[in-house]
């Protein structure tokens, strides 16, 4: 789950990270009444769950109220790559000596964390990672130990030669590590970490993504999510136990298995067609989440055709079947239906939908099922 | 006699009470896998498909000599489930569980490393050697004992390439889901280094999806070892948006790295042939080893 | 540091390990107002550092506000192994079905901490360790890992077949782990650890012992300490990096380190005398040290005589004189003083001795020192 | 050529710019140790006793090619240096310091098993090589080289028996105190196996006192490895009250454990010869090995 900045900078708070003083706003009032509250100059921000806001013109200081009540107007209700501004963050602006970069990641490649540093801070740190690679400094933490003292002045002492500085940023690494490992994020992040022109450090900007297999123990996290149109459905499907994401074509997909939704997509694709979504119905097998996956699809007024791609394993193609007739029977599905059946359970689940009086297309694999998919999508029979 | 598992493997499974547990004990059985215990604590004592339970994995191992294990324990006590395997000196676990924190794997993955174990998954279909014996929930039907090695990070796309395999007149030595997670006990690295000594494998499919790096280390890797075997490869997720989370945690593409276009490269500049449909794999099979 | 079993009780609680309702009392109607809050039938349990109160008749049921009232006063000032109770611990009485024993300590041979559990509860634990070890299961725990679940599980299964209660032992086990881990414990014990009629577990008896050296970390901890007036000395002492406990013989020694300290006794024995302390004044030198040793043992009037007995390394000899010299110069000390320095500076200090005025006996060796205090103190010259 | 350290050690003095930290680098040197490197974080770049001064450990050890430290870093401080040096790859530490928490030192131990270096101490005086080198606090005029192996518990007691080593004519091959804490990194068992494979050393003296049940393990070994050296042994604490603790964590007697009675009882059913009073092993040495 992503969280946007402010809601970052709360946790990075609490764990006793220093921040800029500020507050979110929703409208113009607030951001003049917290701006007024910090004292000017102040930096408003765009709040949304995309990065390049600065380039977009989501990011401003005012330094006048005239300029804080012309900036949130501008920046709140403001298009980022299609995201509409509905919080902005208004903080006090900290004079900047000089800007650092702090990252905890979940490595893949080893299994373990690894703590990032560089002197290059407040630019974007994988265009540091391609053209000055030796500017990053990583330590990959032993979680049986976690990040000790000496990892942390080991890798400050890389940013500055001030022990009082180093000592500060090593404080800095073991908290934002502490927070990484506390709340399950997968990513952790400030940049820029400054220093300031009166010598503090401050998280200047916060990122925060959260492994949403943990949520469970954070339900206080739960508050935080904020969420597009887009996203609301797709979360409303997880809840449901589906992956569902909307796409731009006209072919509804129900597969199982996010490897094989994915290629039934490119297979849609490579034939010419165009997948109206991905959607997911997992591993176990449910005749509900069928119709369940059928609602989301409906949704969608784009939808031409709907191809169910199955291949049984731990999910039995009777109960897909039997979710299908279910589905049939309860919501008025006009569009035309590609099935195709394959393992587990494949005879009982091809018998249950031909004893119907439904009007499938079946198919043998996946590959015809596109082609299938396709012409009736474009209004062949 | 696979890679991983054969008929002298005796498996354990853990959580064998549940709905998914006794089902799959059932199949598992049905394909002549050697089940020689179950764990559900409480519920020791008990006999689930003529499989005696134990109430706890050092026990089962005491009185079975039980030496997998594969686990359909709940996320929530999964990995409580392959720590007590490791530490009952359980040499190979299979965890299919999905939706464990990626932190409580990190936690595993240090104790597997502390004690020597291996770790399937999690989030996966297990293991199968064709003919012999299965440690999952893959379905049987359309494997076949071959001599091609196959490996994927997903579940039912495997089984949709191995039926390609199969109908190609090959069949598969060992076939494998490793899982889709982000932190995962085995790699297409490790599984490509037990193919390359193994008598039976001839080939080697690779089914890689977006997300990480997995695809592009193992195409490095056949590059600098100039790997033996032939490899062949598909990667789902051409078509995906980009930053999308496609149905599991390791199926992200953030910023420059994970694309399948970058996979894809990586793997064909390793001299791996990549199918642009499931379907090319038979044919690249046959092309590559003649037909069967 | 050790703690009172009622302190003990607190630091259960607040970890979430169940305990009988209750509270301390240092009076009669203390005793009674808690008994009338919590209802009868109450225990009423000494509150002294020493272990065998129950033996003492330090631990008493009242059955009615009669009993209270009655127990309470016998026990509150009652002597137990030389020390007068002062508190006593009025709480619920539970109607035990079973009773279990559930320890942590840490295992010096393996350097981890080892975690014990036994069926055979409310025993004295050395006991059925000698009578009956295969009673008790013992868990060495990994400090990378931590207690897992499984470990507790597995040790829980050795205590009941029943699975909530293994659960329900089983999560105490990791409630006590964490405690002991989180208030730098040395040992935290449970025992009687209690299945009640009505099947819940109560801790009835809890023993925690403080590291002394982490107690830095706790401030909250120093109001827990309750000191004999013996012990307040030694403390006392000790916050002047002083190692001092007094004994009952009548020389006073002043050494440095420990080891020699406790030999210095044993040679004193040997030969026939009678030590009066045991004195550490530690590695560190500091003239200070020497002052502070000698207003210790000058508060002992059964101190006939005095016996430096310094093998300077870390110490050096000079200090050490210098110190003396100093505290002469202040105190009245009239007692004879025996003198061996050898060591780090041995000449140095030798010489600022020798050019006082005071009256040393130089002594080349500790049996020479040991014989000579003897000596002395008992009037000889 | 000491057992632990000799003239080949490249000494790094962690906490060099402290009292006892400087003050113990202008003896050591003294004493011909050689002392490449010191480490106090903000100090880099300073020289002290002619050492150069590094901000870290990692820092020192490649441009110094440190290989044994001593640390007279304060005890809140102390486990971190222990972490820093073994992870710097420092093969053999020695922790002077005394106060650390015993849980610091349970993860510190932990980590020393999964790297592989040695720690001597905490709270203890060090290691001697007589003639050779010094790495710790040890006053070098009772200390004379020859082939008695010295270990003990104690720091001045451990000065007061080697004295009269010396004075019978024999002199220490490697003299060692290893810490009076119950948490420390090497213990009697240890240095009774270094002494056996070292062709310099032909009898040990073992200096014990009250607590812990290190005594009773080393008789133990010394039993059942027919140790083929004579060992000697002084314990000190025989007439100390129970349950009192003199004057560091390690001595305690509760229960019916840690007693010196019990440990004198174990080392002397083991074959070794335990003094009464500190002169005795002179006298010992004496009588076993023959006059010097």
């Amino acid at each position: 789950m992503k969280i946007h900045e402010y809601q970052a900078k709360q946790i990075f708070k609490k764990a006793g990270i220093l921040v800029p003083e500020g507050d979110v706003a929703t409208n113009i009032e607030k951001a003049i009444s917290t701006s007024e509250e910090i004292g000017l100059p102040v930096v408003i921000k765009a709040q949304v769950h995309v990065g390049g806001r600065g380039k977009a013109g989501g990011v401003k200081i005012a330094k006048t109220p005239e300029e804080v009540k012309k900036f949130a107007g501008e920046i709140l209700g403001m298009d980022i790559k299609g995201l509409t501004v509905k919080k902005i963050l208004v903080g006090k602006a900290i004079d900047i000596q000089r800007e650092l970069y702090l990252g905890v990641i979940t490595d893949r490649s080893t299994n373990r964390p690894v703590i990032m540093v560089s002197t290059e801070g407040g630019v974007d740190i994988e265009e540091v990672a391609k053209k000055t690679p030796e500017k990053i400094h990583r330590f990959t933490v032993d979680p049986a130990y976690g990040l000790l003292v000496h990892h942390a002045m080991n890798l400050a002492f890389k940013l500055s030669s001030d022990v009082k500085e180093v000592r500060e940023i090593a404080s800095t690494l073991q908290k934002l590590y502490k927070t990484y490992l506390d709340s399950d994020a997968s990513l952790a992040e400030i940049n820029p970490y400054v220093l300031s022109a009166d010598s503090n450090f401050y998280a200047i900007d916060a990122k925060i993504v959260l492994d949403d297999n943990a949520l469970f123990r954070h339900p206080d996290y739960e508050e935080m999510r904020d969420l597009t149109l887009e996203e609301k459905i797709e979360h409303e499907a997880k809840e449901k136990g589906l992956s569902y994401i909307s796409m731009e074509g006209n072919i509804g997909c129900v597969v199982n298995g996010a490897g094989l939704a994915m290629t039934t997509m490119d297979v849609i694709k490579h034939f010419g067609g165009k997948p109206a979504n991905f959607l997911d119905v997992g591993g176990s097998s449910d005749p509900q989440k069928v119709k369940n996956a059928l609602h989301f699809l409906l949704m969608d007024e784009g939808v031409r055709a709907i191809w169910f791609n199955i291949f049984g394993g731990i999910t039995r193609c009777d109960d897909i079947a039997s979710g299908l007739l279910e589905a049939v029977g309860e919501m008025e599905i006009e569009l035309p239906l590609v099935v195709r059946l394959t393992g587990t359970n494949e005879e009982e689940g091809k018998r249950i939908l031909s004893e119907s009086s439904l009007d499938i297309h079946f198919v043998r694999n996946m590959e015809e099922g596109a082609k299938a998919a396709i012409r009736l999508s474009e209004g062949g029979g | 006699m696979g890679v991983l598992v054969s008929n002298d493997s005796r498996l354990l499974v853990q959580g064998i009470t549940g709905r998914d547990g006794s089902f799959h004990t059932h199949l598992m059985r049905e394909y002549g896998t050697n089940i020689v215990a179950g764990v559900t604590p409480g519920k020791g004592g008990m006999v689930i498909e003529d499989v005696p339970v134990f109430n706890t994995v050092v026990d089962a191992v005491e009185k079975t000599g039980a030496n997998v294990s594969v686990s359909f324990v709940p996320a929530r006590f999964a990995t409580s489930a392959i720590f007590e395997a490791v530490d009952a000196g359980i040499e190979l676990i299979v965890a299919i569980t999905e939706g464990i924190p990626v932190k409580d794997m990190i936690s595993v993955m240090r104790f597997i490393k502390d004690k020597g174990a291996r770790l399937i998954g999690p989030n996966c279909p297990g293991i199968i050697t064709p003919g012999e014996c299965k440690v999952g929930i893959l379905p049987t039907t359309v494997f076949k004992k071959g001599r091609v090695g196959v490996v994927s990070r997903s579940g039912t796309l495997t089984y949709e390439i191995v039926s390609y395999i199969t109908e190609a007149g090959f069949g598969e030595s060992t076939a494998v889901g490793i899982g889709g997670d982000p932190v995962i006990g085995t790699r297409f690295v490790d599984m490509l280094e037990l193919f390359k000594d193994d008598d039976e494998t001839e080939a080697v499919v690779l089914i890689g999806e977006i997300g990480g790096s997995d695809e592009e280390v193992a195409a490095r890797y056949i590059e600098e070892t100039d790997y033996p075997l032939p490899v062949f490869s598909f990667v789902a997720g051409r078509t995906a948006p980009k930053d999308k989370r496609m149905g599991h945690a390791g199926a992200i593409i953030s910023g420059g790295s994970g694309t399948a276009s970058e996979k894809i490269k990586a793997l064909e500049d390793a001299g791996v042939l990549v199918a642009k449909l499931p379907s090319d794999i038979g044919k690249f099979l046959k092309e590559e080893l003649g037909e069967k």
